[in-house]
């Protein structure tokens, strides 16, 4: 069966490591947050000038001057700092933050990644995102993996107008944990949704994708 | 009184100077830490064909939003935009030209203004189409394109306590840009909740230097909260 | 304990992994601010071939100065140098190389590192030696140069407080260039005259965030005066 | 008679205007903080990070964490700033100091102006004087009109290396207050010490040097 958002984002939470600062693009990412594997710590960082995010605040703690990057009221954690924007990016973009995940609408097998505009529709602009995905070091993409039409999101190459060039080694999807091979030009399948047959995913990926010997199961 | 002291007594005075086509720059993201009286004044000024250089652009009714109810915005720099009817309306009528900056292109953009930074190299928005037209470099094997300094002539932003001198401190997110729009306006102009005297903030916790700033007033804020996130106790 | 804890408990902890031939930004004006006891460490450890980027060299007998004594340094990148003998003689001989580069230029320098920035373009130098063999450009009329970044394998950096994640203040000018250095390394290792709890410090007051330090150490300091100039009360 | 450095300082003084932030280079230039005329006030930068620097400290209040440029203990007055030498030089760089004054070797009707190094002779670096003469809108050059030598320092061309180019537009020698003209490729005699003749700056003038129909003695 397809994995559920929460499914992926526990997949995803799996790659968290003790000490990450991470950064949770809005969306599907955030919910990354609610599976951070016991034992471990990590720090949200929120590009708006964050680091150290915290839960929502209680109707008491409200405070408007205290927002993530998605304009939500948040709360600080101890061990907390807060930033210009120009401090914020200078964190992302000089590679700092461990870990990064993103939504997205394509990926290809060269890693670009096209996220914020569908020609046609209104463009709203694309915030933090093209600033992340050319900076993280390790990000992920969490998406399904074809649209509702049965479209594959992961292409030999993206059509619609580019987030980032070359910038993207792991997608997360309903179906499959998938990486990138740049030089190769090619998807690799590293694991599979519990009962997805690799034929599906084979079906449902529109660009070159290497299939291991051995795919294993993700276990939940 | 001080040649230092920056503190006017009305919006009026605050926004003097300010004429059609000029370009402002404006702190906030969101509705968070934006000069909402200063927006307000520009408004009740009714100067057209602005350049608003900004990460948003407000909502309907408020923040800069309300600058497109009589159209005086002729062109809008920002990252996100369109929390707004009035906006998606001039942008598709072709009323308003619109240019999406990556946030943090916006951000150093800003601060190299202010420090006489005329142009840096960044990945950001490489083999995008915010990337066309633009120079391509390689640097240690990966390639960046150049982004070029935004300056303003005016600069509005929003701090949270102030001495007279303009030595300015923020409250939480609510610094988001402000303090690099602080520095890119030919002349800035700063709204605070609270003026205080020189000597009471700590010299090493300004965050805004006076120097960058011109002009200091005192108002009331609405602050209104985007979404409004809670969590039960 | 958290992995965020960046505490150590020796010196020698604090700077594993330093090898011969290394980059090492340092923190630091004159005397005021410098990481005295990482300097001290670098000397025990007997490296050689470094490459030391930093505004000063320290004097003869102390702060940077000391890595002169074993001839440690093979380059030195500074902006202003030669308040010690060694310095001078190792300079004459050809046994150092130095490369001046301008104050601000390279603060920035480490800044740009730091922020993903791989160079930009500043009117410091242009037409001087500095700016030869650099990119000329003009932007509005007037001409810049090409500068690039500077990162290095190990920054050492001295704060007044910082809690246990390294989040770090530091105390009156001995700021300096301790906040970009701590930027700039690929390991930066962090001193300080306290080290406090997470949740001690104001988040918004936070000068370093804890992301920048990788090893954090508490130590004492000598903080030797350069030049002591006072005044009758 | 030729002015004394602190005569020199006066003059320069003068140029304050209230509310200026002025930063003094290292040696005669920091004389002018002694002259700053009555009823203004001025606030003095020092470029390793900090605005609004005091008077030296007395004993009880030095402190070795609180310096100047010249790497001299000094105080803060009420209303200073601290901050980075990025942040600093941000100031300095992007124009924001109102007035700076500097020491010089030489300059020239180009403007050029020679600070830093003699070659042959040791040289210990351009600290931040080269950012300073690249940045500062309104800036005045302070030295002898010619050296011990009887050479002149105000030449046609720079003969050491530069410090910057075309950026100087006033001098304040020892026997003259000056200004350059870049376009004509000129100085300008604006004022001349008490007692010394135009024919004296003439001949101790090595660029090309106008002399305006009335060259007033400045008055101390």
């Amino acid at each position: 069966m397809t994995l559920s958002r929460e499914q992926m984002a526990m997949r995803v939470a799996r790659e968290l490591k003790d000490g990450y600062y991470v950064n949770l693009g809005i969306g599907i990412p955030t919910l990354v947050a609610n599976y951070i594997p016991e034992g471990i710590e990590v720090m949200f960082q929120s590009e708006n000038g964050l680091l150290g995010m915290g839960p929502f605040p209680t109707e008491e703690q409200l405070d408007a001057d205290l927002i993530n990057a998605g304009k939500e009221t948040v709360t600080t954690i101890n061990g907390a700092s807060i930033f210009s924007s120009a401090d914020s990016f200078a964190m992302i973009r000089g590679g700092h933050v461990d870990f990064t995940v993103l939504g997205a609408f394509e990926v290809d097998v060269k890693g670009n990644i096209a996220s914020w505009m569908i020609p046609g529709k209104l463009v709203k602009g694309m915030g933090g995102a093209m600033d992340l995905v050319a900076a993280a070091p390790n990000i992920i993409v969490m998406m399904t993996h074809a649209d509702k039409y049965g479209n594959s999101k992961l292409l030999e190459q993206c059509s619609l107008p580019l987030t980032g060039a070359g910038c993207i080694k792991r997608v997360m999807t309903d179906l499959a944990f998938v990486e990138i091979d740049h030089e190769q030009g090619a998807f690799i399948l590293k694991e599979r949704a519990p009962g997805i047959s690799v034929d599906e995913i084979v079906g449902k990926t529109g660009g070159k994708l290497i299939v291991p010997d051995n795919v294993p199961e993700m276990e939940f | 009184m001080s040649g230092f002291d920056k503190v006017v007594h009305s919006y009026e005075e605050a926004m003097q100077g300010l004429e059609d086509g000029m370009t402002v720059i404006a702190g906030g993201f969101g509705l968070c830490g934006i000069p909402e009286n200063l927006i307000n004044q520009i408004k009740k000024l009714g100067v057209k064909d602005l350049t608003i250089v900004s990460n948003n652009c407000g909502v309907d009714g408020f923040g800069l939003g309300v600058l497109l109810e009589d159209k005086q915005i002729k062109t809008m720099i920002a990252s996100y935009v369109g929390e707004n009817k009035l906006f998606e309306q001039q942008m598709l009528s072709g009323e308003l030209e619109v240019i999406l900056t990556p946030q943090g292109t916006l951000a150093e953009k800003m601060r190299a203004a202010g420090a006489g930074i005329p142009a840096f190299y960044t990945a950001t928005g490489y083999g995008t189409p915010i990337g066309e037209g633009k120079e391509v470099r390689e640097f240690n094997g990966r390639k960046y394109i150049l982004e070029e300094s935004i300056k303003g002539d005016f600069a509005i932003v929003k701090a949270w306590k102030a001495d007279r001198y303009g030595n300015a401190i923020y409250r939480h997110t609510a610094q988001n840009f402000n303090p690099m729009a602080a520095t890119a306006g030919k002349i800035t102009v700063m709204e605070v909740e609270e003026i205080v005297e020189p000597g009471e903030l700590d010299p090493t916790q300004v965050q805004t230097p006076g120097i960058y700033v011109d002009r200091l007033i005192q108002g009331t804020f609405e602050k209104r909260i985007e979404k409004r996130t809670v969590r039960s106790a």
